[in-house]
C-alpha cells in the first residue's frame, strides 16, 4: 500500500511542473518527483518481516529474511544523479536570475 | 483553471497508474517479493560465480566481494561500473558549475560573522570531518558509505563558509584531490585488467566478514570515493559561495 | 582479453586528470579521441563482465555486430567534430571527455541500469554544452524535460525490475518473451519517453528548438550528430530487441514516430533559418529512424540513421560557424554565401543531396534500403507517408540550397554582385573535415558494399533481413 | 560497343570537364560539346547491338533496346546542339564550372534512363537528371522555378519508387520486361501500380495539373538549358507514358472495367488531362508576354498530344505520338535556341520589347520560322506529320472530346506562333537594339541543323517512322504501314513528299509575286501612329503591346494551378507554425503536458483494448 503513497509524491511533482513557471519551483517539483520515485524504488525491495541487509553479529546468517538490496543501491545512485542534477539546475537559475532578474519564466519574455 | 485541469488530468493518471499496478499480475504487491526469483538472491548469498555455502558475520573467510553490508557489496562491487558513472555525474556537475561560475572571484557574504561562532564552527567542523571519514571507511560494515561520507564532509566545509566570513578553502587543492582520487579509482580498476583481466576485479583477499580490514577493494574505493565526493561537494559549494565577475 | 573497457576508461580517466592539466584538456580530449578510433581496430566482438561477476549479476559490456557499428559511427564522428570545430571547445574539453565517455557506456552497455547511468551522464553533459554561449534559458528547459524524461525511464526500469527481477538486458528480453506483452506495456512507454526526449521525437523534444536554435559550430554537430546517434542507437537495441512490443503500444509508438517525422518536415518547411531547419529535420529524420526500429527493420534503421547524423555533423559544423561569424542563419542575408567558399559548399550540397535520398549519395543506399524493408513488411501506409515527407524535405532542402549557392533576389540573375556581404572564414580543419565526409558519402553512395563488406562481409543491396544484424546481448549465459 | 564503358566515360568525362571548367572555363565548355558528340556518335552505333545487356557496379542493369535507341538519339541531338551555345554563356554564368558539370550529368542520366533494364535503374537515373538539373535552372533568374521543378519531379520519383518496391514485394524482380506481367490477372492492384507508375510521366511531361514547373523552369532556366529542359528533359516523361502502356499491359489489365468510348476508364482520364494540358497550354501561351514562357506554354500542349497519342497505344496513335515527340524536341530545342540567340544579343525575352530582328539576324528568323511552324503542326514540317497521325487515331476510334481538344490546340497554336513571330522578328526594329552585330556561326550551326531535322522529317517521315515501326512491333503492336513515304491510315493516306511539293510550289509563286512587286517603304515605328507629333513613351505605342489585350481580357480572372500549389505551400507552411507553437515553444510545462497526456492515452487504450 505505501508505494502507492510514493507514486502519489512522483504525481505531485509532475502537477508541480505542469503549474509552475518558477524556475526555482520548477527544480523543487523536479526533486519532489525525483524522491517520490525513490521512496517507490526501495518499495519494490521490501520484504513482509525483513530486516535491513547488514550482516551484523545479530544478523549474523545470510539465509535470514532480508529485504532487497539491489533497489537500495540503485535508490543511491539514483539520489546522487538527482543531487548532481540540482546542482546544476540551481546553477543554471542563477545564471538566468542574473540575466533576467526574475526567476520566472513568463517574465522573462518570450524569444519563441 | 489551469490548475484545476492540471489537477484533474494528474489525478486521471495517477489513478490509472495505481489501479493498473494494482492489477498488473507480475508486479508483487508490496512486500510479498520473492527474492528468489530475483537476482538479488544471488547477491545476498555471495554465489554469483558459483555455489557457496552460507555466510556467516565474523566466520566465513574470503568470500565474494566480503562486505558485510549487502548494499555496499553490490555498490561498490558487483554492480561497481554503476558507482563510477555516479561518480562521474556528480565530477561533471560540479565541472558544470565550476564552468559557470569559474570566472567569479568575490565571496558572497550572508552576514558579519562573530567570533562566538567561529570558534564553535571549528569544533563541530573537526568532528563532522571524522564522523564523515568514519562513515566511509567503515562502509563495508555498517550503513553509509563514500557518498554519505563525502557529503558530511562537503558539509563540514559548508558551515566553514557560513559561519566564518574570511574562511576561505583552497580550491586547487581539493580539485587536485578530487583529480587524483577519480584517477586512482579507475588506476585500480585497470589493475583488474591487469591481474586478472576483468575491469575493477577485487584482486585483494576479502578477509574474514565484518572485520575492518576486509572485502579487497571495496573499502579502498570508498575512501576515495568518499575523498571525492567530498572534494567535488566543496567545490561546488565554493562556487556557489562566489559572486561578483559574473558576465 | 577484451579490451572494450578502455572505450570508456580512458576518456574518463583523462577527464579526471584534465582537472589537474587544465591547459592541457583540449589535447588530452584529441588524445581520447584518436585512442578510441585506434581502439575500435584491436577490440573484438564479444562480451566482458565487470569485476569478474558472470551475467546476469555483474554489469556486462557487449561488443556485437550492432553495438561495434554504433561505436565505429560515434567515435569517428566525436574525433571528426572535435578536430573540425577545436577552435570553439574553449575550456569544455573535460565535459567533453567525459561526454565521449559516457556516450560509448551507452552504447556498450548491457545492463539497462547501467545504460540509465550512463544516460544521465551523456545528458549532463549535454546540459553543460547546451549553456554554451550564455544560452542558460534553453539549457534549463532541456534540463527540466530531460530530468523528467529519465526519471521516467529509472521508474520503467524499476517496474520492470519489480516484474522480473533482473536488470541484464539479455536476461530480461528472454524473460520478457515468456510473457503477453500486454504486461510490460507500461514500462516500455516510460522507457520509450526517456529515450524520445533525447532522440527528439515529438511531443517530448521542445528543447532542441532553443538548444540547438542557438548553439555553435561544436554544440550543434555534437547533439544533432554524435548524441542523436548514440540515443537512436541505443533506442534500437532496446525496442527492436528488449522490449519487443506487439500490441497496441505498438500502434502507438509507431503513430508517435511517424507524426514525428511528417510534423517535422512541416515544421522544417516552414523556416526560413538554416539552423532551424536543420534542427526540424533532424527530429523528422529521428522519427523516421524510430519508426524502422519499432518496425524492427534494424539495418535499415541503422543505414539511415548513419546517412543522417554524418549529413547532420557537416551541415550543422559549416552553419554553427557560419552563425558565429556572421550572427545570422536567416537564408535571405546569406545568398551566395557560398560563392566564396566552394569546397564548402560542396560539401554542405553533398551533405544535403544525401540526406534527401538521391542517387551518387550513401542516402540513396540507406532510402532503397528503407523501402524494401517496409514494402517487405506489407505495410504501405507508412512508407506512403515517408514518400510524402521526403517531397517536404526535398522542397526545403532544395530553396535552401539554391538560395545559399545563387545570389539575387527572385526574379534577378544569379549574379557575383548580388552577393551577401557577410563574411565567414573557415579553418582549413574545417575545410579538410566537410570535403573528406563528402567525399565519403559520395564514395559509400557508389560503392555502398565498401562499408558493409569491410564490417559484415557480404550485403547486396537487395539483401534485407540480415541475421548478422541480430544482437548478442547475452554473452556468458 | 559497351554501354557500361559509356555510362563510366560519360562520368568521367563530366568530371574532367568540370576541372578543366576550373581552370578554363571556355575549355570546358568546349568540352561538352565534344563530349556530346561523342555520345551521340556512340548512341548511333548502339543500333548494331540491339537486345544486348550490360551491368555496371553490380546495381545497375542495361539493356539496347529500339526504344533506348530512338530516345537516346533525340535526346543526344538536342543536348549536342544545345551545347554549341554554352561557350557563349560562360562569361555569364555565377558558376560556370558546375554548370558544365551538371549539363553532362544531366545527359548521363537521360541517356542512362532510356537505356535501363530494371525499374530500380530507371529510377537511379531519373533522380541523377532530376537532381542535377534542379541545379542548373537557379542560374538563371529564379531559384523558385528550381525548387518548383524539383518538388513536382519529386511527386513524379514518389509515384516511381512506390510502383518499384510494390513490384518488387510482388514479384521479387524488377527486370522491366517481366515486372508487370502478373498484373493482367489483377485489375485492382494494376490501376494502383498504373496510376503511381505514370503519375512520373505526367509530372515530367508537364500534363496538367503539373504542368506549372514548365513555365517556370523554361522561363527562368539559363538560356542555354530550355532548349534542354523543352526539348529534352520532357521527353523522359515521354518515355515513362510509352511503359506504361507499352510494356504495362493497361489495356489487358483494364479489359473487364468500365470503358469511355472504347477505352478504359484511367487510361480515358489520363488523354483527358492531356486532352485539358493541350487547351490549357495553347490559352496560356497565348497570353503569355515573354517569349520562352509562350514556348514552355507550347510544350505543354505538346506534350498534351504525345500523351494522347502514345497513350492510344495503337498502330497509328503510338507512332503518332512518338514521332510527335521527336519532331517537339528538335522543334522546341531550335525555337528556343532562335530565343536564346536574342537574348544574348539584346538581353531580353520580353515579346513586347523587341521587334524586327529580322533585319538584323535573319537566319535566326528562318530556324524559328521553321520551328515554330512544326511546333504549331502546319505542313510541310515534321509536326504536321505527326499531329495527322494522332488525329487520324482520334477519328478512328471516335473519341470526340479529345479530338476536340486536339483540334482546338491546332487553331489555337496559330494565335500563339503568330505572336512571337511578328512582334519579335517582324516589324520595326527597336531603338535600343539598332546596333545589334549578327551572331557568330557558331550558334547558327546547331539551329540549322535543328531546323534541318524538322524540316527533313516533315519531307520525308520514312526513316523515323520505320524505328518507329519496329518499337511497336517490339511491344507487340502492328506497326505503323509505309507505303514508300506515304503512311497508311484507315481514312485516307499521307504523303508529306506530295505535301511538301505542293508547299514549295505556292511558296516559290508567293516568292515571286513578292519579288514582282515594288518594295514598301521603310517607316519607323512611331510614324503610323502620331504622324510625327512628340510623344513621350514610345514603348506603349509598340505594336506588339499589348499585342492580345481584347483577348487576354476574356479570361482575366481564370483559376490556375500556380495559385492552387501556392495555397497547399501555404498550407503546410501555416502546419508548421502550428506545430511549432503548440510542440516547441519555450515552455517546459507544456512538453511535460504532453508526456502526461500521452501517459493517459496508453492507460485508456490499455482499459479499452
Amino acid at each position: 500500500m505505501i508505494q502507492y503513497f510514493s507514486i502519489i509524491l512522483m504525481l505531485i511533482g509532475i502537477f508541480g511542473l505542469l503549474i509552475d513557471r518558477n524556475i526555482l519551483k520548477l527544480i523543487v517539483s523536479l526533486n519532489v518527483f525525483e524522491i517520490g520515485l525513490n521512496l517507490f524504488i526501495v518499495s519494490i525491495g521490501f520484504v513482509n518481516n525483513g530486516i535491513a541487509p547488514i550482516l551484523t553479529a545479530n544478523n549474523s546468517s545470510s539465509n535470514l529474511n532480508f529485504v532487497d538490496p539491489l533497489p537500495q543501491a540503485l535508490v543511491l545512485t539514483s539520489i546522487v544523479i538527482g543531487l548532481g542534477i540540482t546542482s546544476l539546475g540551481l546553477a543554471f537559475a542563477r545564471k538566468i536570475y542574473k540575466e533576467y532578474n526574475t526567476f520566472d519564466l513568463n517574465e522573462m519574455g518570450g524569444n519563441n | 483553471m489551469k490548475k484545476v485541469l492540471a489537477f484533474i488530468l494528474v489525478a486521471i493518471l495517477g489513478y490509472f497508474m495505481i489501479t493498473g499496478l494494482m492489477t498488473a499480475q507480475e508486479f508483487s504487491t508490496y512486500g510479498n517479493v520473492n527474492l528468489d526469483e530475483k537476482i538479488s538472491r544471488n547477491f545476498i548469498d555471495k554465489d554469483v560465480n558459483g555455489k557457496s555455502d552460507e555466510i556467516i558475520y565474523g566466520q566465513t573467510s574470503n568470500p565474494e566481494t566480503g562486505s558485510a553490508n549487502y548494499v555496499t557489496s553490490i555498490i561498490a562491487n558487483y554492480r561497481i561500473f554503476d558507482t563510477l558513472g555516479e561518480v562521474t555525474v556528480l565530477f561533471v556537475s560540479a565541472l558544470g558549475v565550476s564552468l559557470l561560475f569559474g570566472k567569479n572571484t568575490k565571496k558572497y557574504n550572508f552576514y558579519e560573522s562573530n567570533f562566538i561562532l567561529k570558534t564553535a564552527s571549528k569544533m563541530i567542523f573537526g568532528l563532522i570531518l571524522v564522523v564523515g571519514i568514519y562513515i566511509f571507511v567503515h562502509g563495508h560494515l555498517t550503513p553509509g558509505g563514500g557518498f554519505p561520507g563525502g557529503a558530511m564532509i562537503a558539509s563540514s566545509i559548508l558551515l566553514m563558509y557560513l559561519a566564518d566570513n574570511e574562511f576561505k578553502a583552497n580550491i586547487n587543492k581539493f580539485k587536485q584531490a578530487e583529480s587524483l582520487s577519480g584517477s586512482l579509482i579507475l588506476v585500480i580498476g585497470l589493475l583488474g585488467i591487469v591481474t586478472s583481466g576483468y575491469f575493477f576485479y577485487n584482486f585483494l583477499p576479502t578477509g574474514t566478514v565484518g572485520e575492518t580490514f576486509s572485502a579487497g577493494i571495496i573499502p579502498i574505493i570508498y575512501t576515495l570515493i568518499g575523498l571525492k565526493v567530498g572534494s567535488e561537494l566543496s567545490g561546488v559549494i565554493y562556487n556557489f559561495m562566489l559572486e561578483g565577475g559574473e558576465q | 582479453m577484451n579490451l572494450q573497457i578502455l572505450l570508456i576508461a580512458i576518456p574518463l580517466l583523462l577527464a579526471f586528470l584534465s582537472l589537474l592539466l587544465k591547459k592541457q584538456s583540449n589535447n588530452l580530449l584529441l588524445v581520447a579521441g584518436v585512442m578510441n578510433v585506434a581502439f575500435l581496430t584491436i577490440i573484438q566482438k564479444g562480451t566482458t563482465v565487470i569485476g569478474g561477476f558472470q551475467p546476469p549479476f555483474g554489469i556486462t559490456l557487449v561488443v556485437d555486430n550492432y553495438s561495434f557499428m554504433a561505436l565505429v559511427v560515434l567515435n569517428i564522428l566525436f574525433l571528426t567534430t572535435i578536430l573540425m570545430s577545436r577552435n570553439s571547445i574553449e575550456e569544455y574539453g573535460s565535459v567533453l571527455l567525459v561526454a565521449m565517455a559516457g556516450l560509448n557506456g551507452m552504447i556498450l552497455t548491457g545492463d539497462i541500469f547501467n545504460l540509465f547511468v550512463f544516460l544521465e551522464i551523456t545528458s549532463i553533459t549535454a546540459y553543460i554544452l547546451a549553456s554554451k554561449n550564455n544560452n542558460y534559458k534553453n539549457a534549463f528547459h532541456y534540463l527540466v524535460i530531460g530530468t523528467l524524461g529519465s526519471g521516467l525511464f529509472l521508474f520503467g526500469i524499476a517496474l520492470l525490475y519489480g516484474m522480473f527481477g533482473t536488470l541484464n538486458m539479455h536476461d530480461l528480453s528472454i524473460r520478457i518473451a515468456d510473457v503477453d506483452s500486454a504486461v510490460i506495456v507500461l514500462p516500455t512507454f516510460m522507457i520509450f519517453i526517456g529515450l524520445a526526449v533525447e532522440s527528439k521525437l515529438m511531443p517530448f523534444s521542445s528543447w532542441v528548438k532553443g538548444v540547438l536554435g542557438n548553439a555553435d559550430d561544436i554544440v550543434a554537430p555534437l547533439i544533432a550528430g554524435s548524441y542523436a546517434a548514440t540515443s537512436l542507437f541505443v533506442f534500437g537495441r532496446l525496442f527492436s530487441q528488449v522490449l519487443v512490443i506487439d500490441s497496441s503500444l505498438k500502434i502507438l509508438l509507431l503513430t508517435i514516430t511517424v507524426v514525428t517525422l511528417v510534423l517535422g518536415e512541416f515544421a522544417a518547411f516552414s523556416k526560413s533559418k538554416i539552423k532551424e531547419i536543420l534542427l526540424f529535420s533532424s527530429i523528422g529524420q529521428a522519427g523516421l529512424v524510430a519508426t524502422l526500429f519499432v518496425s524492427g527493420l534494424v539495418l535499415p534503421a541503422v543505414l539511415q540513421l548513419i546517412n543522417n547524423v554524418f549529413s547532420k555533423v557537416v551541415l550543422f559544423t559549416i552553419t554553427g560557424k557560419i552563425a558565429k561569424d556572421t550572427d545570422t542563419d536567416e537564408i535571405a542575408e546569406l545568398r551566395g554565401i557560398f560563392a566564396d567558399h566552394k569546397i564548402i559548399g560542396v560539401s554542405f550540397t553533398i551533405a544535403s543531396l544525401s540526406l534527401l535520398g538521391l542517387p551518387l549519395f550513401f542516402g540513396f543506399y540507406s532510402k532503397i534500403n528503407v523501402m524494401f524493408g517496409l514494402f517487405s513488411l506489407n505495410i504501405y501506409l507508412i512508407p506512403a507517408l515517408i514518400l510524402f515527407s521526403t517531397i517536404i524535405e526535398g522542397a526545403y532542402f532544395i530553396r535552401m540550397l539554391l538560395n545559399l549557392w545563387n545570389t539575387g533576389e527572385e526574379g534577378e540573375k544569379s549574379k557575383l554582385e548580388y552577393k551577401t556581404d557577410k563574411i565567414v572564414s573557415f579553418s582549413k580543419y574545417k575545410k579538410i573535415g566537410v570535403l573528406v565526409i563528402s567525399i565519403v558519402i559520395v564514395l559509400m553512395g557508389i560503392f555502398p558494399s565498401l562499408l558493409l563488406d569491410n564490417l559484415y562481409g557480404d550485403k547486396t543491396l537487395l539483401n534485407e533481413n540480415n541475421p548478422e544484424y541480430i544482437f548478442e546481448i547475452k554473452g556468458g549465459m | 560497343m559497351d554501354l557500361s564503358l559509356m555510362a563510366i566515360l560519360l562520368l568521367i568525362g563530366s568530371f574532367i570537364t568540370y576541372f578543366v571548367s576550373r581552370s578554363n572555363k571556355k575549355v570546358g565548355s568546349y568540352l561538352t560539346i565534344l563530349i556530346t558528340l561523342f555520345a551521340l556518335m556512340y548512341v548511333y552505333i548502339l543500333k548494331n547491338n540491339i537486345g544486348l545487356t550490360y551491368e555496371l557496379f553490380g546495381v545497375i542493369t542495361f539493356k539496347v533496346t529500339y526504344l533506348g535507341w530512338y530516345f537516346s538519339i533525340i535526346m543526344a541531338t538536342v543536348y549536342f546542339s544545345a551545347a554549341f551555345f554554352n561557350p557563349f554563356w560562360m562569361e555569364k554564368f555565377l558558376y560556370p564550372s558546375q554548370y558544365n558539370l551538371m549539363y553532362l550529368l544531366s545527359f548521363l542520366g537521360t541517356i542512362g534512363l532510356f537505356f535501363s533494364n530494371d525499374l530500380l535503374t530507371i529510377f537511379i537515373f531519373w533522380e541523377i537528371t532530376v537532381w542535377t538539373s534542379t541545379f542548373i535552372i537557379p542560374l538563371g533568374k529564379s531559384r523558385k522555378a528550381g525548387v518548383m521543378y524539383f518538388v513536382i519531379s519529386s511527386i513524379g520519383s514518389m509515384g516511381l519508387l512506390f510502383t518499384l518496391m510494390l513490384m518488387y514485394n510482388k514479384v521479387g524482380t524488377l527486370e522491366i520486361s517481366k515486372v508487370f506481367n502478373m498484373l493482367a490477372n489483377e485489375p485492382k492492384l494494376a490501376s494502383i501500380v498504373f496510376v503511381m507508375f505514370i503519375l512520373s510521366g505526367l509530372t515530367k511531361m508537364g500534363i496538367f495539373p503539373f504542368h506549372i514547373w514548365l513555365p517556370q523552369a523554361h522561363g527562368n532556366a539559363p538560356n542555354t538549358f530550355s532548349p534542354v529542359l523543352s526539348g529534352g528533359l520532357v521527353k523522359m516523361g515521354g518515355f515513362i507514358t510509352f511503359l506504361s502502356v507499352g510494356v504495362f499491359p493497361a489495356y489487358e489489365a483494364f479489359k473487364d472495367g468500365l470503358h469511355i468510348a472504347g477505352i478504359p476508364i484511367l487510361i480515358y482520364i489520363m488523354m483527358l488531362l492531356g486532352a485539358v494540358s493541350i487547351i490549357v497550354g495553347t490559352l496560356m501561351a497565348i497570353k503569355s508576354e515573354d517569349a520562352k514562357k509562350l514556348l514552355a506554354y507550347s510544350s505543354v500542349a505538346n506534350g498534351g498530344y504525345i500523351l494522347i497519342g502514345i497513350l492510344l497505344a495503337d498502330q497509328l496513335g503510338l507512332a503518332g505520338g512518338m514521332m510527335h515527340m521527336l519532331n517537339h524536341a528538335f522543334a522546341s530545342a531550335a525555337s528556343f535556341l532562335a530565343i536564346a540567340v536574342v537574348a544574348y544579343k539584346t538581353n531580353t525575352t520580353k515579346i513586347s520589347e523587341l521587334g524586327g530582328m529580322i533585319h538584323k539576324m535573319p537566319v535566326t528568323y528562318t530556324v524559328f520560322l521553321i520551328s515554330i511552324i512544326s511546333l504549331a503542326g502546319i505542313p510541310p514540317m515534321g509536326g504536321f506529320v505527326s499531329k495527322w497521325l494522332i488525329i487520324q487515331a482520334l477519328a478512328d476510334k471516335g473519341l470526340l472530346l479529345i479530338a476536340f481538344a486536339a483540334f482546338f490546340g491546332s487553331i489555337g497554336s496559330f494565335l500563339y506562333v503568330f505572336r512571337p513571330l511578328s512582334a519579335v522578328f517582324l516589324g520595326q526594329v527597336a531603338e535600343r537594339n539598332e546596333n545589334l552585330t549578327p551572331p557568330s556561326n557558331m550558334m547558327r550551326v546547331p539551329m540549322i541543323f535543328l531546323a534541318g531535322l524538322v524540316l527533313y522529317f516533315g519531307v520525308l517521315p520514312r526513316g523515323v517512322l520505320e524505328i518507329i515501326g519496329k518499337i511497336q512491333a517490339s511491344v507487340g503492336i502492328t506497326p505503323v504501314e509505309l507505303n514508300g513515304q506515304a503512311i497508311m491510315a484507315v481514312n485516307g493516306n499521307l504523303d508529306a513528299l506530295k505535301v511538301f511539293v505542293i508547299f514549295g510550289f505556292g511558296f516559290v509563286l508567293a516568292l515571286l509575286l513578292f519579288l514582282a512587286f515594288k518594295k514598301p517603304r521603310k517607316v519607323d515605328l512611331m510614324d503610323t501612329y502620331t504622324s510625327a507629333e512628340f510623344i513621350y513613351t514610345k514603348e506603349l505605342y509598340h505594336y506588339a503591346h499589348d499585342f492580345y489585350a481584347p483577348f487576354e481580357r476574356l479570361y482575366g480572372n481564370h483559376p490556375s494551378v500556380e495559385k492552387w500549389a501556392d495555397q497547399i505551400s501555404y498550407k503546410v507552411k501555416e502546419v508548421g507554425d502550428l506545430v511549432n507553437k503548440v510542440f516547441f515553444n519555450f515552455n517546459p510545462s507544456l512538453s511535460i503536458l504532453w508526456i502526461t497526456v500521452l501517459i493517459v492515452i496508453i492507460y485508456l487504450g490499455g482499459v479499452i483494448i
